[in-house]
């Protein structure tokens, strides 16, 4: 019983920061109707900036999601306006490819100037914990946990209360219709693109704080983040939310109590129940028949 | 053509030429067989890696319980083995048709993620993570490649023999029908589940095939290699995008190209990591200036001209097609 | 097939999304060889029916007969083999294939017969050429449909769903952005069918054209029948007149 | 399609050209099997890039420090070396195609091995196939010796399972009072760490030490503070970590989290690097955690010092950094060395042949393998002492005796 909650709670914790990189896909799928196969290398370019700033400049983890941030979006927004805005036309097949190119490039780019090797973030804190309850909670998992929905709803708010948020939404509902409202839709599309890398960036400076990492745990990563999309719901925030504390739930308990090594098994059965029982995703709203 | 290529390793080539035509028409089945499903019906799958894998694994697990020999005995299994996972197929499409687009994508994305999972963990099966070992075949090393040159090259026909088949059939005009609109057909009487479920099951098979030769020739299967959604996966896409997707000798075009410069480049230049950045730049510059594929654009250009001549006289022929191209067709709904 | 009784009857239909009620107990049917009118200022539902009747939209209520015999669970692909086919509001054809092959799709073909050699048999080829004859497409034969002009795209449309040799065409707003020259054509080619015996249901804007082809014609207003009568009753009835210019 | 026919054709003379380039692309292999004299030229393939890269240029810097050594000494029977490399992208497909490319392009006279077993095993199929040695210096997972390959040599003094055997030897030499009660297994899901820990716990059984927890965990697996939440729950006297490097520190990590403090730790790997282990874990937690390896730079072993300092004088660094795999790879070169000097020969029947029987005396030991090629020796025993990473077992080459038990996390 012990053991179930002290999963339970690493579960949560450690949902709330996949649920943070989730976002950034669901925005960019929302605004765009892309799948960014880069959302994964962002996030471990987030990794290794905090990790630079880290070892040389001594900047901590969770400050470093200052400067990884706006690069990530600066990253993010030139990819979309050079590589991405020229191939919209066939956007729905093309994208996947093109950003899985650009995956590999900048995976390819960070093994040139970083290496291979596995790199990890040793802050003072890093193996300290608080015990509540005779709970043991690490800090770092914790804190990544209150940042990541710190910025969550930053995002939310973002969406919802600016005028950025509001075409954001016009053109996920019909780029047409956002047109006539006299929104410009590449550029919604561009800082929406940034806005998702931005995320990662953040995502990927706590990622690097929690786990180890090196160029290629991208794949790894990209993996996780899709099936959670699709078992919450393509586009949907709050099923992206939900799918990150799934997987991360069912991960920890499996392990748990069960066998590491089928760890994330239950999770992609649970995908495919849940694409039998409601190909949409559970928080998915069914796409209207193309009627 | 076909003839061409089975007389390429007479033509003096030397077993590490001839090696590389064995991975060259590797690639060629895997985007062909693609070429079914996401050419042809216009369901984008990355799932050919899991029957790839599917495939390698059969005959490996074959050679564990069954001691079939290592001769040319285990050729003669690849179709059966073709035909099994085709078998196999059909309940994973049942999942994956219930998505359309995107998700379908990310279902048999996951599909690859789950069966690398089984073949890591069920060890008492896989033999998990230390892979599976085949005996190599007794064949003379002067000749050995040839051998499965030969065999892959029997797969490639095979596979080109069905997409030239879909290509003239009710069947293919049905796969078309979906790609365009799905919906729009089901309005015509067309049972789409009939050509989704062909064109997946079909790819299937091919890919399955390729991966037991595979398997075969390189006498090693290991998880993390057979079901390779990295590379593997995206180098089938890749490959049939560069030559063409929908078009017959499309897969093999890109195939000819990219296998070839990508074993070379591993070859020579690999010392750095350039190497990742390189196969990134080809899909970069293939998606921005080849986005319909070299053999399409060539088709196009050459129909247009034609095309071209005849408009010139419609022009003239009817009023109405003046008229009427001032209003454009509006793109459809999906 | 009963001869007798209309071939289309509608009773009670409803549909209904979220909040908004699209369609709200509608009841009207169609005679067999008439070429009956579905009017009605805009969003009063026509189009919502006509999914619904092709089997694209489930109803929330309500019953479809066609031909006598209940549709209990409306599916677009067994309506077209059932005999009743359709169009969409804006041309839907299968625009990277040839315009042969937009119609070979549409022949009805099943079972093992799928699987044979060639796309279609000779006589089903040349039931298309012909058709295509009749709708003045035949040297646009190996063009792909995507490139036909806008108005060609509806005349191909049309001629698609005549392959299945339906009894019931529900043609929705045939003449939108198609020049006269080619509504004059639509115009001939379902006089034409008409005469073989065809049954049209049109969902129109075009009153011109309405009233100069249909009748009986039936007047949809939020999602009900408001009316059904001949031309010249419709143009004089004032429910109508008040339906159109708002009250 | 008869346009496309032609226009295929022309793709065939493309593979052509692609050849040609490839053939004046590389560097010129000039000498062939036939023409004795003239350079040795050697082709390697090794992961540049890929999983396994960082651990593949390592292997590379050990074969070059080799050549670099035996050419300054006059080459061998007076042939200068002349390596080869190529990279095969952590891919067995592309290992397959560069050995095949050595062999019947280049005709090299020998090969040496790849890093990894996954590849080591698709290669030396391949040079099997020739009739090449394949002496490799990076590939001691069982599978490569399961596969019964007569023309393999692992230069190493142990193999991946009987390596970790050493800690096996160390527990069951203590007095019945001192030694653990119980152990956890936990290892991850890869060919090398999970045998050798799974042998262990065998072995450990056997001699009374109760199993409480023995789970493998995927490669992918970020957080192991499931993993380790369940073996702290288990409290176990002894934990065998069946451990790579990453998965190596997220277990320790997890561990302190915890406060989980176990008598006796051994991981598998991960600890034997004296660089990054106390990087990622913090140098002040290393107190106490024991790990088998080949070689140290410290190591007592005859030619190992001058190894060291050949190293740093060629590539600098600090000897703490020098991978034992570039030890095991230099110590492939040591073998062929004592090949020639032993026969006068350098082919390859010479070498299959004289490598299966006999012991020979490189920088990581004594190398003398089985028919098989499989190494019949041991690891030594490290353990974290004062920051330090200490050889405390066997005793014959102890730098000092084991401090047990491990105290507890600062």
């Amino acid at each position: 019983m012990h053991l179930l909650i002290q999963a339970i709670i690493l579960g949560i914790l450690t949902g709330g920061l996949y649920a943070l990189m989730t976002s950034g896909l669901t925005l960019t799928f929302g605004t765009m109707r892309i799948i960014n196969m880069a959302q994964g290398v962002f996030v471990v370019c987030g990794a290794y900036i905090a990790f630079t700033l880290f070892n040389y400049l001594h900047i901590d983890p969770f400050l470093s999601i200052l400067v990884s941030t706006p690069l990530l979006f600066a990253i993010g927004f030139t990819l979309q306006t050079f590589l991405l805005k020229p191939i919209r036309h066939d956007a729905h097949r093309l994208s996947l490819l093109m950003t899985w190119a650009m995956a590999i490039g900048l995976e390819g780019i960070l093994s040139f100037i970083f290496g291979t090797d596995f790199r990890g973030i040793l802050t003072s804190y890093q193996n300290s914990s608080w015990t509540i309850a005779g709970y043991e909670i690490p800090v770092v998992r914790a804190l990544a946990f209150l940042l990541s929905v710190a910025i969550l709803v930053g995002m939310f708010l973002l969406l919802t209360r600016t005028k950025f948020g509001r075409s954001v939404r016009a053109v996920s509902q019909r780029e047409s219709a956002a047109k006539l409202l006299g929104v410009n839709t590449d550029r919604t599309a561009a800082l929406a693109f940034g806005l998702g890398a931005a995320t990662a960036g953040a995502a990927g400076a706590m990622f690097g704080l929690v786990s180890s990492f090196d160029p290629a745990s991208h794949y790894d990563l990209i993996g996780r983040l899709l099936a959670i999309c699709v078992i919450g719901g393509l586009g949907s925030n709050a099923g992206a939310i939900a799918g990150a504390v799934i997987l991360a739930l069912s991960e920890s308990l499996v392990q748990a109590e069960f066998s590491p090594a089928w760890s994330s098994v239950p999770f992609y059965v649970l995908l495919i129940i849940v694409l039998i029982a409601r190909p949409r995703g559970l928080f998915g709203v069914r796409t209207r028949g193309a009627i | 053509m076909l003839a061409v290529l089975a007389l390429f390793p007479f033509s003096g080539a030397e077993s590490w030429i001839v090696n590389i035509g064995i991975f060259t028409l590797m690639y060629a089945v895997l985007g062909s067989a693609w070429n079914l499903i996401g050419g042809y019906t216009g369901y984008v799958s990355l799932g050919s890696v899991a029957f790839f894998g599917l495939g390698a694994y059969g005959l490996a697990l074959t050679f564990q319980h069954i001691g079939i020999g290592s001769g040319f005995l285990p050729f003669a299994l690849v179709p059966i083995i073709g035909i099994a996972v085709a078998i196999v197929s059909l309940p994973i499409g049942w999942i994956a048709f219930r998505t359309r687009g995107l998700p379908f994508i990310i279902v048999t994305i996951s599909l690859v993620i789950i069966l690398q999972y089984m073949a890591l963990n069920l060890t008492d099966v896989t033999g998990g993570a230390p892979g599976l070992q085949v005996p190599q075949a007794p064949f003379p090393p002067g000749t050995y490649e040839e051998y499965f040159y030969w065999a892959m090259l029997v797969v490639f026909a095979l596979t080109l023999l069905a997409c030239a088949y879909v290509r003239r059939s009710r069947l293919g005009l049905m796969m078309f029908a979906v790609r365009e609109d799905e919906d729009k057909a089901r309005g015509l009487g067309v049972a789409t589940s009939v050509p989704k479920y062909a064109a997946f099951a079909g790819c299937a098979a091919f890919s399955a095939m390729a991966g037991a030769v595979w398997a075969y020739y390189l006498s090693t299967v290991y998880p993390q290699f057979a079901f390779d959604g990295e590379f593997l996966a995206m180098g089938i896409i890749l490959v049939a995008y560069l030559g063409g997707i929908g078009t017959l000798w499309g897969p093999f075009v890109g195939a000819l190209i990219l296998t070839p410069a990508q074993q070379y480049f591993a070859y020579s230049l690999g010392g750095s990591q350039l190497y990742l950045i390189a196969y990134a730049a080809v899909f970069i510059v293939v998606m921005l200036f080849l986005p319909r594929g070299v053999v399409t654009t060539i088709a196009d250009r050459a129909l247009r001209r034609s095309r071209r001549r005849k408009q010139a006289v419609e022009e003239l022929a009817t009023a109405e097609s003046e008229s009427a191209r001032d209003t454009p067709a509006p793109v459809a709904a999906r | 097939m009963s001869a007798e009784g209309p071939l289309l009857e509608i009773d009670a239909l409803s549909k209904r999304f979220g909040g908004i009620i699209a369609v709200d107990g509608c009841s009207f049917s169609v005679a067999r060889g008439s070429i009956t009118g579905l009017i009605g200022p805009n969003g009063s539902g026509k189009t919502t029916v006509l999914n619904m009747l092709s089997g694209y939209l489930a109803s929330d209520s309500g019953s479809i007969r066609f031909d006598g015999k209940r549709v209990a669970r409306p599916d677009p692909t067994t309506m077209y083999r059932g005999g009743m086919s359709r169009t969409f509001q804006r041309a839907r054809v299968l625009p990277e294939i040839d315009v042969l092959d937009n119609l070979l799709v549409a022949a009805p073909k099943r079972g093992l017969a799928v699987w044979g050699m060639s796309k279609a048999n000779r006589a089903t080829v040349d039931y298309a050429m012909t058709l295509l004859d009749e709708f003045k497409l035949t040297r646009l034969t190996e063009a792909k449909a995507g490139e036909l002009s806008y108005g060609q795209q509806k005349l191909l449309e049309f001629a698609t769903v005549l392959m299945g040799k339906p009894r019931l065409v529900l043609l929705d707003e045939p003449t939108a952005g198609v020049n006269h020259v080619m509504v004059d054509l639509m115009t001939e080619r379902i006089r034409e069918f008409h005469a073989k015996g065809l049954t049209f249901l049109i969902v129109e804007h075009n009153m011109e054209f309405v009233m100069g082809l249909c009748d009986p014609i039936v007047v949809l207003d939020h999602g009900k029948q408001l009316f059904a009568g001949a031309p010249d009753d419709v143009q004089q009835n004032q429910l109508v007149l008040d339906a159109y210019l708002g009250d | 399609m008869l346009s496309t026919g032609t226009r295929l054709r022309s793709w065939i003379l493309a593979i052509g050209l692609c050849a040609g380039v490839a053939a004046c692309g590389t560097p010129a292999p000039t000498s062939s099997s036939n023409a004795p004299k003239g350079p040795l030229t050697i082709g390697i393939s090794v992961s540049l890039t890929g999983d396994f890269s960082n651990t593949g240029k390592a292997a590379q810097l050990g074969y070059q420090l080799w050549a670099s050594q035996v050419n300054a000494k006059g080459g061998i029977l007076g042939r200068q070396v002349q390596l080869t490399f190529a990279d095969d992208a952590s891919s067995p497909t592309q290992v397959v195609t560069n050995y095949q490319n050595f062999i019947s392009r280049d005709k090299v006279d020998l090969v040496f091995g790849p890093y990894s077993s996954l590849l080591t095993l698709a290669a030396a199929k391949v040079a099997n196939r020739y009739g090449y040695a394949f002496v490799e210096g990076a590939g001691n997972g069982p599978s490569v010796f399961a596969a019964h390959l007569p023309n393999l040599i692992d230069a190493g003094p142990a193999t991946a399972i009987n390596g970790a055997q050493v800690w096996g030897d160390y527990i069951l030499s203590l007095p019945a009072d001192q030694r653990p009660k119980t152990a956890a297994y936990p290892s991850l899901d890869d060919p090398f760490s999970q045998p050798a820990a799974a042998a262990l716990q065998a072995r450990f059984e056997a001699a009374g030490i109760k199993t409480v927890y023995s789970q493998t965990y995927p490669a992918e697996t970020t957080s192991l503070g499931g993993v380790i939440a369940k073996v702290a729950s288990a409290s176990p006297d002894m934990v065998v970590s069946g451990s790579q490097d990453a998965d190596g520190w997220a277990q320790v990590q997890a561990m302190i989290q915890q406060k989980f403090n176990p008598k006796f730790l051994f991981m598998t790997n991960g600890p034997e690097n004296p660089v990054d282990f106390p990087k990622n874990v913090g140098a002040q937690n290393t107190q106490g955690i024991f790990t088998s390896d080949v070689w140290t730079y410290g190591a007592p072993i005859p030619g190992n010092s001058a190894f060291v300092q050949a190293y740093v004088a060629k590539f600098g660094g600090d000897p703490s950094q020098i991978d034992s795999t570039s030890a095991q790879t230099y110590a492939v070169g040591q073998l062929i060395e004592a090949v020639a000097a032993k026969t006068g020969k350098i082919d390859n029947q010479t070498i299959i042949a004289t490598l299966h029987q006999g012991s020979y005396q490189t920088v990581v030991g004594i190398v003398s393998v089985d028919q098989y090629g499989a190494p019949k020796g041991s690891q030594f025993l490290e353990e974290w002492i004062g920051g330090k990473l200490t050889i405390v077992y066997p005793p014959s080459i102890a730098e000092q005796a084991p401090v047990i038990p491990k105290p507890t996390w600062p």
